[in-house]
């Protein structure tokens, strides 16, 4: 493999994580909390409807940024009444969500656009343009450094770099500060935060809304960062492979980080060599296209752990003694 | 915040009258549906004592202490702090009234530290750091004053039942608060950390704190408190000064009726060696070697009791011995060896050899909460043919059983379709009792019998146990209770550090030696 | 008085951008065209294939034409039982008296594209990205690779697909992602058939500055100047003219091949891509196209013996 | 704790949540423009209005009875299988195989071979997680989802290089032969009305058979009593020697089972030949339909039922109102989802809180 087509998956990974990545620290946040999130795909796809239909109205990329994260921070909110007010099953709720978000997308967009549910192209300032990183184009000569600085850390748009910035952050807001420490303990004990006077309920909250910031981040940047429009369906099942990464992840930031470019870095594989020789045996397409699942698997098995998920996560508080 | 400032026997906290109690209830009463949890109750709690109330399994003291906490809300009644009227609708509300609550589970986060328990909801800005420094200056202060020594950075999850305790009031005296209620703080200590905890509890009481203890344990109430209140059924039915009473008209008071103290037993007549254990070792999924190298012996008809402090291993044994865990070494049964790996060192395989295990732990391990009782008296033994049609279960044959076991065992309310959590604990610990003891095992293994447990109903169950001993079986008995050890036991082992330190006749010995050999002293040497 | 016609939309929708919205432009301008009314469905599911079919027949909808080669085995249960109602099928054959089957040959249309991505890629390298490896996508990637080599015998063609799970025909940014890998494998020249991810397909390529072929209807509008051409499947003209032809009472049964000839397939040219397209091109294409015609090239299909001569 | 009759628990509750959540989609539909009142009628007649109706609301039930009893069974012991797409499309491959590669005499004979194709090849594409999970700790959620893409890999290079009917251009498999081929409800409920067309066939008997089976399993054997233990709690099964590993991989062996008993009624029943992606999801319906039916048969097959008949009456909607999309169907199931499912808590509170009223004020 030579450095260029090592560059090339490289930056293919690393925009093809970029949404995982953002969608798996929403999750974080919610299960954290205690709150179980699988309407991670829901909300993604409904932001990367709203943002990509409001970038389209208004020509404006930001405006609809605004739009999107606001729809799924819509969804979130459902979340948080049906599974936190009213103490109901997350699952189940997560399940109704996206549902919801599939059938309302193309529902609205049918309506709004008239084109099966998909928004017009975006062009131009509605949508996200790549920015360039400062001195790449100076040290782009410096062997090795320079190609992966200049090919690889550059040149994306800016939620790539949001999404990247969001780890560390995550870390500290998790670690380092009073809402972190609280959050944690609620998805750990509830009992432990209810009575030390701190009210359950609003942190919980508090942690379902960030999840649909983020969320909310992660649809926006499929559908006006990634590509130039909505499609339906076109989360595509990402939601689900953040919620894979998230358990990969033990729940940890960086390590969410990791596992996000592993799972960016196996589809690029997969992308890049579709027809694999090995031993004079072409392997079928379906198989490579299944690898970066097949060596999840592997890796899960062989490598990884128990991943243990806080304790009070997927359950209603009740108030015991 | 500042550390906690007292002056002379009296906190510095503003109160409007000296003279008035620094907590009074007022006609208190609190309903779950159909049950009366609290009945019209008042009662005053003076300034700088240490207020202890008792009642069976059920009375309500804890309904109480949380209404109080702003846990529950009171269906009527009020609720006066330093002789004002104060409303406490949440436990915010409690924690700036000054009362802080060590309640009987614990509420630590297990994988956060020490310190960070400490801080929890009460830091002092956004950013941890700050907070966390200034605690553990404070942590230092406190533990110096009040014997309360913790490692600050030390996860919860690796500590002692009795370290974890010393964080829940670490925690309340980090609030301030002036007025710390525990809730059966003793039922998993130790005696000598019940000692330390009630050393502490008078440090705090003479710098003028007021403290309510809730206990099962009469001794325990004569040793430190100043006043006690009984509870009986939801009511208050009396509030005596500790000094004017003894402990069997308070036991008359909680139950209604004359209860034994003192266990009755004859001595015991041991048969032959039942299960041998040599050379015993167990290591945990971390590498430690919990149990490291066992032997001992219990014969038919007698009962052998293993004192310690917890975390010594005895759990492990316990595990070990039923099944749940693997071990080396060997282990025979009536001269059989046991499997101790493998596919036939499980539970069913040890019940199959006649061991019955009540454990520790009945939440975790003896009971399936969410299983009726009639369910939970199958289990374990649910593949035994009494029980079962083929792959079916015999499920009128188990509950026609259950029905026998519970009028037997005077399980309240007697009714197999109830959820094991909707029972009290002595009733759960009754209902577990009466599946194993029935069994009529030849070796009865059993853990904290009476843990958490009303007197009538620990009276009963040290019956049950005398009586299977003289049916001529053999009994091994963990309980860090060294009362509950001198009662049943008819020679007792002390274990420390994975290790049985030696052996001892009940008679001949005394809670000073086994003391120091729990703590890892050879008692004879000194 | 004759019977309204009925048109029953494939799994994707009538906006997919290009078979179905194609067959749906198709009966749109027979309704503007005839001002008579036509009843049609979307399915949902697979299972409705049926049901859609039964429920067509029976509210008396004649002609009903339904799209695509998942038909086929239905067609062949359901025709029968509505020998009074004629079929048109489009993309596969159906042997039944009341049945016309409508085949395009995509191949030859795909050769064309395929001529055209030959002669304007400067690195000798094109690419091709379906949608999931299925025999209709290997037909247009085939007769696209014939093409290729038939300009330039040493050129490379790269054949990626994009899943196997129904969201790939609805995944643009995977569409883009692969586009990008071809690039960087020197693709200068890329045909997307792969429904809604085509639309990716299309994006990324405008985004990095090379070629790319739309397909099915005509897709040069998307990216002025960076859409070389599209290959067009007329599935609007069979929709219209088993509608035209049901109304007229000319109804045939048996097999209708829609290729260069009849212009069942082709190869699109307007003012969006006309500055992309040269006259030699333009020539070149032509010619091969009349050849094509006159049968002096074959252009081999794919789905008669699963192989590609081209690769 | 009793505050309510059961019959409001099970009954009035549920009502009241279905209404609401179509109260709210007729809002939608509103929104969009159209005729609610006219639309819920063409939803309600097209699902149970006519033997046609039932015909297919029974056939999708039918699918969701068996995907929901998959999920629900391993729910019981605290696992969340969402491979039921996967297992669903392996079972799909197995009754294939069964059906093609044996010439059948009558079909009572090829249904029992096919149930035990589908069941085998659906409990072996569960077996794997289930095992990682016993034995290696990997979480069973991401190794099941991860086998719904490896399932539908698989699928179709074997539908498109090994399966394929020679010449053909549909990825599929050949249509089974007729001895293979179940009896419709045509052949067998004509006199009930149902038409040719009804997909209905004797799955669904299959599946109500299966409802009493996991009934009798989970709540009568000792298999039963062991899973549930174990969902309960690991610690106090293991107590009780009931060994994790083995009733890890048994449930679970059940759970794809059954969801591999799906293809009974989808590919043998009525494709009558096995074509890529013949799950369509009913994988996942299962899951909603597990949660909604409490993970309790009778509870399931409800569920199923409701999840038919949208189904179907989305589908009459669909052909009925043009201009209402198929999406809006979606949009009704998740509103039903919603408030019948999580949002459970909004109405139960109240009308309990009426039920203590009328109660206090009896007494
Ligand atoms: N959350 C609850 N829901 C319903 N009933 C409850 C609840 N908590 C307590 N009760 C009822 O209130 C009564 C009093 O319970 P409480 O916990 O106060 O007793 P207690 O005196 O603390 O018992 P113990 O000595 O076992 O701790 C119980 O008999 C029980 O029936
Ligand atoms: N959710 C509940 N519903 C009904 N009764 C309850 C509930 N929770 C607790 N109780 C009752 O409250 C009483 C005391 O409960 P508690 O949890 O203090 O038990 P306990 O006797 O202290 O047991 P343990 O010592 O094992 O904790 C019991 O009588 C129990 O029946
Ligand atoms: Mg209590
Ligand atoms: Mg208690």
């Amino acid at each position: 493999m030579d450095l260029a087509t090592v560059i090339q998956l490289l930056d293919s990974t690393l925009r093809l994580a970029t949404p995982l990545l953002l969608a798996c620290l929403a999750g974080l946040f919610s299960e954290r909390a205690g709150i179980f999130d699988i309407g991670l795909e829901g909300k993604m796809l409904a932001a990367a409807f709203f943002s990509a239909a409001v970038a389209a109205m208004t020509g404006n990329v930001w405006i609809g940024l605004l739009a999107g994260t606001a729809a799924s921070l819509a969804l979130a909110a459902l979340h948080g009444l049906a599974s936190i007010t009213f103490r109901g099953n997350q699952l189940i709720s997560g399940v109704a969500i996206n549902f919801l978000a599939s059938g309302l997308t193309v529902l609205i967009g049918q309506t709004w656009f008239q084109l099966g549910g998909r928004t017009p192209s975006l062009e131009g300032a509605a949508r996200f343009q790549e920015i360039t990183l400062p001195l790449a184009g100076v040290l782009e000569p410096v062997p090795v450094i320079g190609p992966l600085y200049a090919n690889v850390l550059s040149g994306h748009t800016i939620l790539v770099y949001v999404g990247l910035l969001a780890v560390p952050a995550t870390w500290y807001v998790l670690f380092r500060t009073r809402f972190g420490l609280r959050l944690r303990a609620v998805g750990e004990n509830p009992g432990a935060v209810d009575t030390a006077g701190v009210s359950v309920v609003g942190l919980r909250f508090s942690a379902v809304l960030i999840c649909g910031l983020l969320c909310g981040l992660a649809g926006a940047y499929l559908a006006t960062g990634l590509s130039a429009g909505f499609v339906k369906e076109m989360s595509a099942g990402r939601g689900f492979i953040a919620l894979a990464a998230l358990i990969f992840a033990k729940w940890r930031p960086w390590y969410a980080l990791a596992a996000c470019l592993l799972f960016g870095l196996l589809e690029a594989l997969g992308n890049r060599f579709q027809s694999l020789e090995v031993l004079g045996v072409t392997l079928p397409t379906q198989f490579m296209q299944a690898l970066p699942y097949i060596l999840t698997v592997v890796i899960l098995a062989g490598f990884v752990g128990k991943a243990i998920p806080p304790r009070a996560g997927g359950a209603a508080y009740v108030k015991e003694r | 915040m500042t550390a906690p400032t007292h002056t002379e026997g009296r906190p510095a906290a503003a109160a409007p009258s000296q003279t008035a109690p620094a907590i009074e209830l007022r006609g208190i009463s609190k309903a779950f549906g159909a049950v009366q949890a609290n009945k019209d109750i008042s009662i005053r709690v003076e300034r700088g004592t240490i207020h202890g109330i008792i009642g069976e399994n059920g009375a309500g003291k804890s309904t109480l202490m949380s209404i109080l906490y702003g846990f529950y809300k009171a269906d009527s009644g009020e609720i006066l702090i330093g002789g004002q009227r104060t409303d406490i609708p949440d436990s915010q509300a409690a924690i700036r009234a000054g009362i802080g609550m060590v309640f009987q589970h614990f509420k630590l986060v297990e994988n956060f530290t020490v310190l960070e328990n400490v801080v929890l909801g009460a830091e002092d800005g956004a950013f941890l750091r700050p907070s966390l420094v200034k605690a553990r200056r404070l942590l230092v202060d406190l533990a110096r004053e009040y014997e309360l020594n913790v490692d600050p950075d030390a996860k919860i999850e690796n500590l002692g039942v009795g370290m974890q305790q010393r964080v829940e009031i670490l925690k309340a005296l980090y609030r301030q608060a002036d007025i710390l209620i525990l809730d059966e703080p003793t039922g998993v200590l130790t005696p000598s950390e019940a000692d330390h905890l009630f050393r502490i509890l008078r440090g705090l009481r003479d710098e003028g704190k007021t403290i309510i203890l809730i206990t099962h344990k009469l001794r325990e109430i004569m040793d430190v408190t100043d006043n006690v209140s009984v509870m009986r059924r939801g009511e208050m039915t009396a509030t005596v000064r500790t000094a004017d009473t003894s402990p069997s008209e308070l036991a008359e008071l909680m139950v209604g009726r004359k209860v034994l103290l003192r266990v009755d037993k004859t001595p015991a007549r041991p048969g032959p060696v039942v299960l041998k254990v040599e050379n015993l070792k167990v290591t945990d999924d971390k590498g430690v070697e919990r149990l490291r190298g066992i032997d001992l012996e219990v014969r038919a008809g007698e009962i052998l009791g293993v004192a310690g402090v917890a975390g010594n291993g005895q759990s492990e044994l316990l595990e070990v011995l039923g099944g749940i865990s693997d071990a080396t070494g060997t282990v025979t049964l009536n001269g059989t060896p046991l499997d101790l790996s493998g596919p036939r060192a499980d539970g069913r395989s040890r019940r199959h050899a006649g061991i019955a295990h009540v454990p520790e732990d009945r939440h975790r391990l003896g009971l399936i909460l969410d299983f009726t009782a009639w369910e939970n008296t199958g289990f374990g033994y649910h593949d035994l043919p009494d029980y079962c049609r083929g792959a079916l279960m015999d499920q009128t044959a188990l509950r026609n059983d259950t029905r026998g076991k519970m009028e037997r065992f005077d399980v309240r309310p007697a009714d197999c379709w109830l959820h094991a959590k909707s029972f009290s604990g002595g009733n759960q610990q009754k209902i577990v009792l009466a599946r194993e003891i029935e069994r009529n095992p030849d070796l009865l293994l059993v853990g904290q019998p009476t843990r958490g447990v009303d007197i009538g109903a620990i009276e009963f169950i040290h019956q049950r146990l005398i009586e299977l001993r003289d049916a001529g079986k053999a009994i091994l008995l963990v309980s860090v209770e060294l009362d509950e050890i001198f009662a049943l036991s008819d020679r007792i082992a002390v274990m420390f550090d994975g290790r049985i330190m030696g052996e001892r006749l009940p008679g001949q010995t005394d809670e000073t030696e086994l003391g120091m050999m729990m703590a890892g002293m050879d008692g004879k040497a000194r | 008085a004759t019977a309204e016609p009925g048109l029953i939309i494939d799994l994707g929708g009538k906006f997919d951008k290009s078979f179905n919205e194609s067959a749906y432009n198709g009966a749109q301008r027979w309704l503007e065209e005839s001002g008579a009314s036509y009843r049609e469905t979307e399915l949902q599911s697979e299972a409705q294939r049926e049901q859609s079919m039964r429920r067509m027949a029976e509210s008396g909808a004649n002609p009903v034409v339904v799209l695509g080669f998942a038909n086929a085995s239905t067609l062949e249960k359901v025709a029968p039982d509505y020998p009074d109602t004629n079929f048109t099928i489009v993309d596969m054959v159906v042997d039944q008296p009341n049945v016309q089957s409508v085949v395009f040959k995509e191949h030859e249309g795909s050769f064309l594209v395929g001529v055209l991505a030959a002669m304007a890629s400067d690195s000798g390298t094109v690419s091709f990205i379906g949608g999931m490896d299925v025999p209709l996508i290997s037909k247009f990637a085939c007769g696209y690779a014939q093409g290729v080599k038939a300009v330039n015998p040493d050129a490379n063609v790269i054949v990626n697909m994009t899943g196997t799970t129904p969201t790939a025909w609805n995944d643009p940014v995977k569409g883009a992602e692969l586009t990008r890998a071809q690039i960087s494998q020197g693709s200068d020249v890329v045909y997307a058939a792969a429904g809604g991810t085509g639309i990716g397909v299309l994006q990324a390529a405008a985004d990095e500055g090379i070629l790319s072929i739309g397909v099915d209807s005509n897709q040069n509008y998307l990216h002025p100047g960076y859409v070389l051409t599209s290959m067009v499947k007329r599935v609007d003209n069979a929709v219209y003219e088993a509608f035209e032809a049901g109304a007229a009472g000319e109804f045939q049964p048996g097999i209708k091949v829609m290729g260069l000839d009849n212009n069942g397939v082709g190869w699109a040219l307007d003012e969006n891509n006309e500055p992309l397209i040269t006259e030699s091109m333009k020539a070149t294409v032509e010619e091969t196209k009349t050849r094509i015609i006159a049968g002096e090239i074959t252009v081999h299909d794919y789905t008669t013996d699963g192989s590609c001569p081209a690769y | 704790m009793d505050t309510m009759p059961r019959w409001a628990d099970i009954a009035l509750i549920p009502l009241i949540n279905l209404t609401l959540a179509l109260l709210v989609s007729a809002l939608v539909i509103a929104l969009i423009g159209e005729n609610p009142a006219q639309a819920m009628g063409v939803m309600i007649r097209g699902a149970v209005g006519s033997a046609y109706g039932w015909g297919y609301t029974l056939y999708y039930a039918t699918n969701f009875i068996f995907t929901g009893l998959a999920v629900a069974v391993a729910f019981h012991a605290r696992l969340f299988n969402i491979g039921g797409e996967g297992q669903a499309a392996l079972g799909g491959l197995g009754v294939a195989i069964v059906c093609l590669s044996v010439p059948w005499p009558h079909w009572t004979l090829a249904l029992p071979a096919a149930v035990l194709g589908g069941a085998l090849f659906g409990a072996a594409w569960a077996a794997i997680p289930a095992w990682l999970q016993a034995t290696r700790g990997s979480h069973i959620v991401i190794t099941t989802i991860m086998f719904n893409f490896i399932a539908s890999a698989l699928l179709v290079y074997l539908l498109v290089n090994v399966l394929k009917v020679p010449g053909s251009m549909a990825p599929e498999t050949a249509r089974f032969p007729e001895g293979a081929r179940l009896p419709s409800a045509y052949d067998w409920g004509a006199w009930m009305g149902f038409g040719r067309s009804a997909p209905l066939n004797v799955a669904f008997f299959v599946a109500l058979a299966c409802c009493v089976a996991v009934w009798v399993l989970i709540w009568k054997t000792r298999l039963g009593y062991e899973i549930r233990a174990f969902g309960q709690s690991e610690a106090a099964a293991k107590y009780a020697g009931i060994r994790p590993v083995r009733t890890i991989m048994i449930t679970m062996l059940i759970s794809g089972g059954l969801a591999g008993l799906m293809a009974v009624n989808a590919v043998q029943g009525e494709a009558e030949r096995l074509v890529i992606d013949s799950v369509q999801g009913a994988g996942f319906v299962g899951i909603a339909v597990a949660l909604m039916g409490r993970s309790h048969p009778l509870g399931v097959l409800l569920a199923a039922l409701l999840f038919g008949a949208l189904y179907q009456g989305g589908a009459e909607l669909e052909f009925e109102m043009p201009a209402i999309s198929r999406e809006m169907i979606v949009v009704i199931q998740a509103l039903v989802i919603l408030f019948t499912g999580a949002l459970d808590n909004m109405v139960r509170g109240p009308v309990e809180g009426l039920f203590r009223r009328r109660r206090k004020g009896a007494t």
